[in-house]
């Protein structure tokens, strides 16, 4: 489907990457945004608030991050592609309802435009301190996406990318922002409205009498109805049969359960978005994502005139993780060097997808600011003497 | 939905494969759910474009029966749930069905948030003065001196007053009911129906297994008379002054039932007079 | 262009962000090349220093900050105290005239100001300050073409005082083209000329 | 459906005087939970708890006074389990 | 803290080594702090049994600035945290400082509860009308048609009378001042400190930076004399008449100051009570 | 420290985990729980209601999970040893405020008696799939202490250990019990209060003039004040210095972000306690905890009795996790099994750990129940097959 | 003492889960042997059904569920309708006589039965129907020593009810062995007897 | 301390008549925003904002009659940055 065209501010702007993942989401479709102030990522819906009255949709600012979590997702089910956005203490609070999403196959976006944490930590400044958060917060068994754009036009294209993905497997979608995307600003192109391919909702075709809310016939992902036309149908957060009804057993759990995992993990490879270059000769693989990516690069630039034979992997696509390109990767190369802001993250499920073929080095940076291009360069020449 | 004069006239409402429910013997929630068909019934609505929100509880359990589009949210959310739900689709009409710990403990910022904002949303709250679901502890409703499982040795802390809490919160419709008062509760739901703008029924039902049981009240039908004798209507009566105790009266009537434009309105408003026609309303943004 | 890093830093209020964007969007969507701009937030910045930070580069710009500029245009003492010793040898330091007062400076550092506040009084508004510098930073550093520059000033203020702000911008870049002259060696005074106090 | 309605129908008045059931009152043995709520606030006292017991182990009502029922269906609003209501007589051929 | 006659009364108060604070020019926030610490002076309190809770905001970097045992806690977080803080060592003398938003958006339940409960805090609540901290955005006491960063084409939802809704949850002292009312204010939360249970002072307080600038209100001191000309002094108002408007009256004073038996008193009664003997108060459980 | 008799209720009882709990969580000296109610965790709280007016401390129910969970923080700085209990959903609502405490560095201990899940899922059924929330649950970089339980007599024992533990590290402490573990009755023998070591409160020595709150000194778990006492300290989630001050710059940051992290990390192998049995000539290790450790261990046995050379290790501690030791064992073994009620969560770090010296294999389950040991047998058996 | 696993069921208030109690303390506590007890939870289960499942050992006890129990004690008749089919295989059937109607039974069932709720009437407390029970439980499976349960009865109930408790108990002991004395093949009557309905 | 006070101080009578100082007013130049609320709140108008800069660039107040000072603080009440204050004059021999 095509874009409305209302929604398209097509053009060529100069704008931040919080601006432009507004316009990402207007351009995909949505218009309901549920929000709650906090820096680094009020922007995008301030100026959404701002935008949505003349193109039809609604914000509205909640009193807390629980309930902007959750009335986006009654807007779901009312008929309208909806998001919210915040950073970590917002995120933290959203992670029951991150799993409301995943258990009700709510299609849905979260932006998390990431701060310096843990707690309060800093609040202006960035970090990529919540990727396991993203995948891990809310408890029990789950699946998300989770994209990581690393400039303000990927703001703009992967927010769309991200409401596709939310609506094609119904799950919620993790829009891992920076605060340095976010704050940064560059040209950003945005197409005309019928050059950009928008997923529609996954609606039933069925008649009230045939449908069965989480009927899954052959495809993992059931179809939906909406609120209001008639379906009589059940929405729960306990256990649930294809009818959605609550079926407290271990039988309808496992069934429910796994296949929530398995519709996203199964199509890994298919969601999965990277970017590569001089990977071909490379001994040494930069892995990274987000701002990083930017900044690794500069290291590999600078480590390949020095005559390293380095290669990039960028993660666009964090989770599903791309295990079977790490693996691959791994096992031509001889190191893999993973920076990225915080202590310590992806590193881990690199290193794990790595299976001990290829050495994982991790440059690890508390936040605050980015790295320091030197000190990637000089782990990547530290992972070349290796073995 | 037609209604079919042969059978129970809630039995149109309801879930029927998924009879018996699990409320107890003597519970007073199903009582309010015919109460509420009833008034559905009585109040003509349009029952597809109805929408009905539960949290999390015995009481939560409501979205779980009625045959409407229903929705079994996070505990303490139902509100918020039903907010985004509203505002996506104004048509539609939403129904917050929930217990009284769901409303006011867990749940109580988006209460009075609501009903601050005026959203047009009818909360019917079953208020048993105890977490009923989780097995008997004190809610910010139960009374002083109540025992429960948190408060084994009585509860000490004052509960809320809820609908004093919720006028001075903002709500425009305003009605308190027990189980025993089912004409009376019927009525408040339907008028509750036709008026634009946040509206809370409180319902005092019995929960027998829980709280009557362990406070020597004795059973559902105990309570019911217990109800009718204590419970003397008021309409009008100034909210400040209704409180509830372990054993004294139960005022009940309808205390609030005032015009202020919803939510909608306002923002229209709003918009219109400052966008005037570049404001397209949202009624239409439902995605494909 | 090569790549260039800029720093432009004075008081809030002053249209420092602002100056950034036009010079940014002068740069990448009126003259083909690239930009990122950046700037610094925080609660200890409200009301005080605001500074802005641009990359301009031919290629893709990756790493989006600055740590030490090429040019560094600053319209406060304070912006001038706190970001001065930063300036790349050899760099590019503008300064509003009359709000700073140049001290402590390295050799080698070419030096240019221009009494942009004055400018912006006559013509009518001090907001248009930040025009009158973009003027000039299009003259003195020659990173930009006027014209891109200029459509880059009318596309990004309000319709209602976009002639003020061509105004004031004409303004900067016809006094820099003048300093530029009367210094033909391309630069505005030696730094070590400069008083220490 | 799975629903079992037991079916107490109301009778023609026999003696001039007598009372006229105005109204019907069904039953669905199996849903009843003998919480007496029905039984305790008919307010022509229809009904009684009975000593049969259900499959669940409960005594549900039965009809009593069938003759008094004036289909008000207060025990259908009251009754916590939808297990039990009444119609008015249908004059009409009402299916 | 003996208080040294040479230096600005307030400066004991202060971590002067944080000095400059980082609040505008015209912020009335650092005036509350001043009228804080006089009070604190005038009621003679053991500063060594004071503890300061805030949350976060403009209005919550209090914490980090006064020389007490202070804890800048989370969004919206102070109020529990300071139940437990109180509860755990009841010597203690708990303030809450924070903001509107802090306490009544995302604390709202929090504030609502601990009135009810009647905790023993004495709440200070800096309200600017606005989120200051986060640029502007609408707080729950913006008034209608004011400005802000997410309503950029004016506020349309009501907003709350916080005094109304804190009398209802259950507060047994309230007031209100504006930053213009130092000498009031001060009275007032020394009036507070002596008294046991959940008291609630509003202090109106400019917002230069991101509330009067963007609705073309003036600086600081141009709000302070609007402060001066528009505020009606009413003790003993009754709460539901003291809300606010964009431009009207603002109806100060002391708006309730009843009795009502604090939380650790109702709790000491009710174990006394069922336990007796075997009540052993919490009052020594502090660990080593 | 030997405990304080008051609390200690000496003899033999046959209670329940959840009962189990309370009374080691007043043995170590907690004096203070805020709660919330949910199955199948408020039995602990309950208990504590009922038994804690009589030995001095105060249990408050609060109005939701996140008022418990930093309640109790509150509480911490009063002075008293604090904890909280919950269970999945209200785990997930506490994810900010532990986060809080592992930034400002407060001793209190979580306890989550896990339930199905995702969402509210199996509110009575037994999962065990909390195991990388508690870890990666709230946003930003930090590091918990994590046990796992097996029977009542562990959750009496361990929550001795937690509380201890959360004091010595000044850390916050989940104990990851599980529906199953919490709700089943054993015997469980409370010693004497003189013979239960408790870990006292690192309070300063210092006094009020040299005292800096956040100072390290060599020893990297700084020593705490109470609020009353005179100190005027300050705490705050902002990175701060060593003063409890605001300092929002990367290299403030760097260092107190990578002492939260190291603080921890570095002590692993003091912390890790597992349990082994017939590893020694092992080639096939089954790797599990809490209440799956005990099933697993009838697979264990039968798999010996039919010849399979298998072990047992049963990691008690989950986090930090026990890297060294699974490295170990997984350079002695050919394959590594882990069960656990999740869709593979601990045995991501399994394999990470193992790094492709062994293979690792997982057994899931989606909860609601416990495995059949046949289930594990079987995998035990495959495993036994590789290579 | 062989790994025996029992489940114990009937409505809730019949003192299950405590028969469960005192039955696993007096193994583990009073006779040096090994006891878990678990029981289900759920909403459904609420005021209905109830049942708790306990597993004694010698050992110590690992998997903690009861699939196919060795013995059955069962209190009404919906619990016998639900748990009876999972009944081992020559297992023990224990069930109040008057509540329970046992029909479509395997052939091997060892078949017990009391009528408890009329002896803990004439004790003058239906309460005490569960001590009955226990006590009959004791006598027939001789799993545990009268001695170990007499103490666990005493150790579980209110100070108050104690000596009640304890006559229920030796009632439904006394009525036990009556039985086996009756009954010398250790056996109460074949399941293969009963009606089929 | 870092801070630096300016000191103003009363000065005795000089004719009968004139207002004498009962207070001293103390300014610490560098924390002033010049927000100008003591200027403005001063009661007998001791204060005027001065045409100097502080360091961060306001304007901060200074005294320009020293001898209507009363000495009330409420200089110091207003002052949001807590950069002047005053202080009843001691007829003692204070400090
Ligand atoms: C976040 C979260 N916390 C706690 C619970 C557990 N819980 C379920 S229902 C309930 C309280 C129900 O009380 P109420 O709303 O009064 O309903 P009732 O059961 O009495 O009808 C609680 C605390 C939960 N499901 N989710
Ligand atoms: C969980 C969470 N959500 C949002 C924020 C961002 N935030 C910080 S302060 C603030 C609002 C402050 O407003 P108010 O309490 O009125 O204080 P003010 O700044 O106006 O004094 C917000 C939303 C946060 N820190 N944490
Ligand atoms: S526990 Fe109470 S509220 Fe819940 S179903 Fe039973 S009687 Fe009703
Ligand atoms: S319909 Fe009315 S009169 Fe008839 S049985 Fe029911 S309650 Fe009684
Ligand atoms: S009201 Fe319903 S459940 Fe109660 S006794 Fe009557 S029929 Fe049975
Ligand atoms: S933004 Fe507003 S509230 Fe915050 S310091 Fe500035 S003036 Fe004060």
């Amino acid at each position: 489907m095509k874009a409305d065209p209302r929604g398209v501010l097509t053009g060529v702007h100069f704008i931040d990457g919080d601006h432009a993942c507004c316009e990402g989401a207007l351009a995909a479709g949505a218009r309901f945004a549920a929000g709650y102030p906090i820096t680094p990522s009020t922007e995008v819906v301030e100026r959404f608030a701002s935008r949505v009255p003349t193109v039809g949709g609604t914000f509205i600012q909640m009193e807390d991050e629980l309930a902007a979590s959750i009335a986006l997702q009654g807007a779901v089910w009312g008929g309208a592609k909806a998001f919210t956005v915040t950073s970590g203490p917002g995120f933290s609070l959203m992670m029951e309802h991150i799993g409301y999403a995943a258990m009700t196959e709510t299609p849905c976006v979260f932006v998390n435009v990431q701060r310096g944490g843990p707690s309060t930590g800093l609040p202006t400044l960035p970090a990529q301190a919540d990727m396991m958060q993203a995948r891990w917060g809310s408890h029990g068994d789950y699946e998300v996406i989770a994209l990581c754009p690393n400039s303000p036009q990927e703001c703009f294209d992967l927010t769309i990318k991200a409401f596709n993905l939310a609506e094609e497997f119904r799950v919620p979608v993790m829009f891992m922002m920076d605060e340095v995307v976010g704050h940064m600003t560059e040209k950003v192109v945005i197409p005309a409205a019928d050059e950009i391919e928008v997923v529609p909702r996954k609606h039933t075709h069925k008649s009230t009498k045939e449908y069965l809310p989480y009927q899954t016939n052959g495809n993992p992902v059931p179809e939906m109805a909406h609120a209001g036309e008639g379906y009589n149908f059940h929405v729960t957060g306990l256990t649930h049969d294809e009818r959605g009804y609550p079926n407290m057993t271990p039988q309808t759990q496992d069934k429910l359960v796994r296949r929530l995992q398995s519709k996203v993990r199964a199509a890994t490879d298919r969601i999965a978005m990277f970017e590569e270059e001089h990977l071909g000769d490379a001994e040494v693989a930069v892995v990274s994502y987000g701002i990083t990516s930017r900044v690794a690069q500069r290291a590999v630039d600078l480590a390949r005139q020095r005559g390293v034979k380095v290669g990039k992997l960028r993660l666009i696509t964090a989770w599903p993780f791309p295990e079977n390109k790490i693996k691959e990767v791994a096992s031509r190369v001889k190191a893999l060097v993973v920076p990225e802001l915080n202590l310590g993250q992806m590193v881990r499920e690199v290193e794990r997808a790595a299976g001990g073929q290829a050495k994982t080095f991790a440059v690890s940076h508390a936040g605050g600011g980015v790295h320091d291009p030197q000190e990637i360069l000089r782990v990547i020449e530290e992972a070349n003497q290796c073995r | 939905m037609p209604v079919d004069e042969t059978v129970n006239p809630v039995e149109p409402f309801l879930r029927s494969d998924r009879m018996p429910h699990i409320w107890c013997p003597g519970c007073g929630i199903g009582t309010t759910v015919n109460c509420f068909a009833r008034a559905l019934i009585e109040s003509k609505i349009d029952l597809q474009s109805l929408a009905l929100v539960s949290g999390i509880g015995c009481t939560g359990r409501v979205a779980g029966y009625v045959k409407l589009d229903s929705f079994h949210t996070t505990h303490g959310r139902a509100i918020p749930f039903a907010t985004g739900l509203k505002l996506a689709n104004p048509k539609l009409n939403v129904v917050v069905y929930s217990g009284d710990g769901d409303l006011a403990a867990i749940g109580g910022n988006h209460l009075i948030h609501a009903a601050r904002r005026n959203i047009d949303l009818k909360v019917i709250c079953v208020n048993n003065l105890i977490y009923a679901m989780t097995g008997g502890q004190t809610a910010p409703t139960t009374p002083g001196h109540a025992t429960t499982s948190t408060n084994p040795y009585g509860t000490f802390e004052p509960a809320f007053n809820l609908p004093h809490l919720v006028e001075a919160a903002g709500a425009v419709y305003i009605a308190r009911w027990t189980t025993f008062h089912v004409r009376q509760l019927a009525r408040s739901m339907s008028e509750a129906f036709s008026k634009k703008g946040f509206s809370f029924i409180e319902v005092i039902s019995p929960c027998p297994t829980l709280y009557q049981r362990r406070n020597k009240m004795g059973d559902g039908l105990d309570t019911m008379k217990y109800y009718k004798e204590k419970s003397k209507t008021r309409h009008g009566a100034p909210t400040n002054e209704v409180g509830l105790t372990l054993n004294g009266e139960i005022v009940v009537g309808k205390f609030v039932d005032r015009d202020r434009p919803d939510y909608e309105a306002m923002m229209r408003g709003q918009y219109v007079e400052a966008l005037g026609d570049r404001y397209v309303e949202c009624g239409e943004m439902v995605c494909s | 262009m090569q790549l260039s890093e800029i720093r432009i830093a004075g008081f809030g209020g002053q249209g420092v962000i602002l100056s950034a964007i036009v010079l940014g969007k002068a740069a990448s969507i009126y003259q083909g090349a690239f930009a990122t701009m950046t700037q610094n937030f925080g609660p200890e910045a409200r009301g005080g220093a605001c500074s802005a930070q641009l990359v301009l580069s031919d290629s893709p710009v990756l790493y989006p900050y600055v740590t030490r500029p090429d040019i560094l245009v600053v319209i406060s003492q304070e912006a001038y105290n706190k970001f001065g010793p930063e300036l790349k040898d050899g760099g590019t330091l503008i300064v509003e005239q009359d709000l700073v007062r140049v001290s402590h400076i390295k050799e080698g550092i070419k030096v240019f100001s221009i009494p942009a506040t004055r400018f912006a009084e006559e013509l009518g508004k001090r907001m248009v300050l930040n025009s009158v510098m973009v003027g000039f930073f299009t003259a003195i550093t020659h990173l930009l073409t006027p014209e891109a520059v200029r459509d880059a000033v009318a596309d990004s203020v309000p319709a209602n005082f976009r002639e003020l702000n061509l105004k004031a911008f004409e303004k900067g870049l016809e006094y820099g083209n003048g300093v530029l002259i009367n210094s033909p060696e391309l630069r505005g005074f030696e730094a070590a000329a400069v008083v220490e106090e | 459906m799975l629903i079992i309605i037991t079916f107490s129908s109301g009778r023609l008045p026999f003696l001039k005087g007598d009372p006229v059931a105005k109204g019907t009152v069904h039953i669905v043995v199996e849903r009843c939970k003998a919480c007496g709520f029905c039984v305790e606030f008919c307010p022509t006292h229809v009904l009684a708890l009975s000593s049969a017991f259900n499959s669940k182990g409960y005594h549900p009502p039965h009809v009593i006074h069938p003759e008094n029922c004036s289909g008000c269906d207060l025990c259908g609003m009251y009754c916590p389990d939808f297990a039990i209501y009444s119609k008015k007589v249908n004059t009409g051929g009402g299916k």
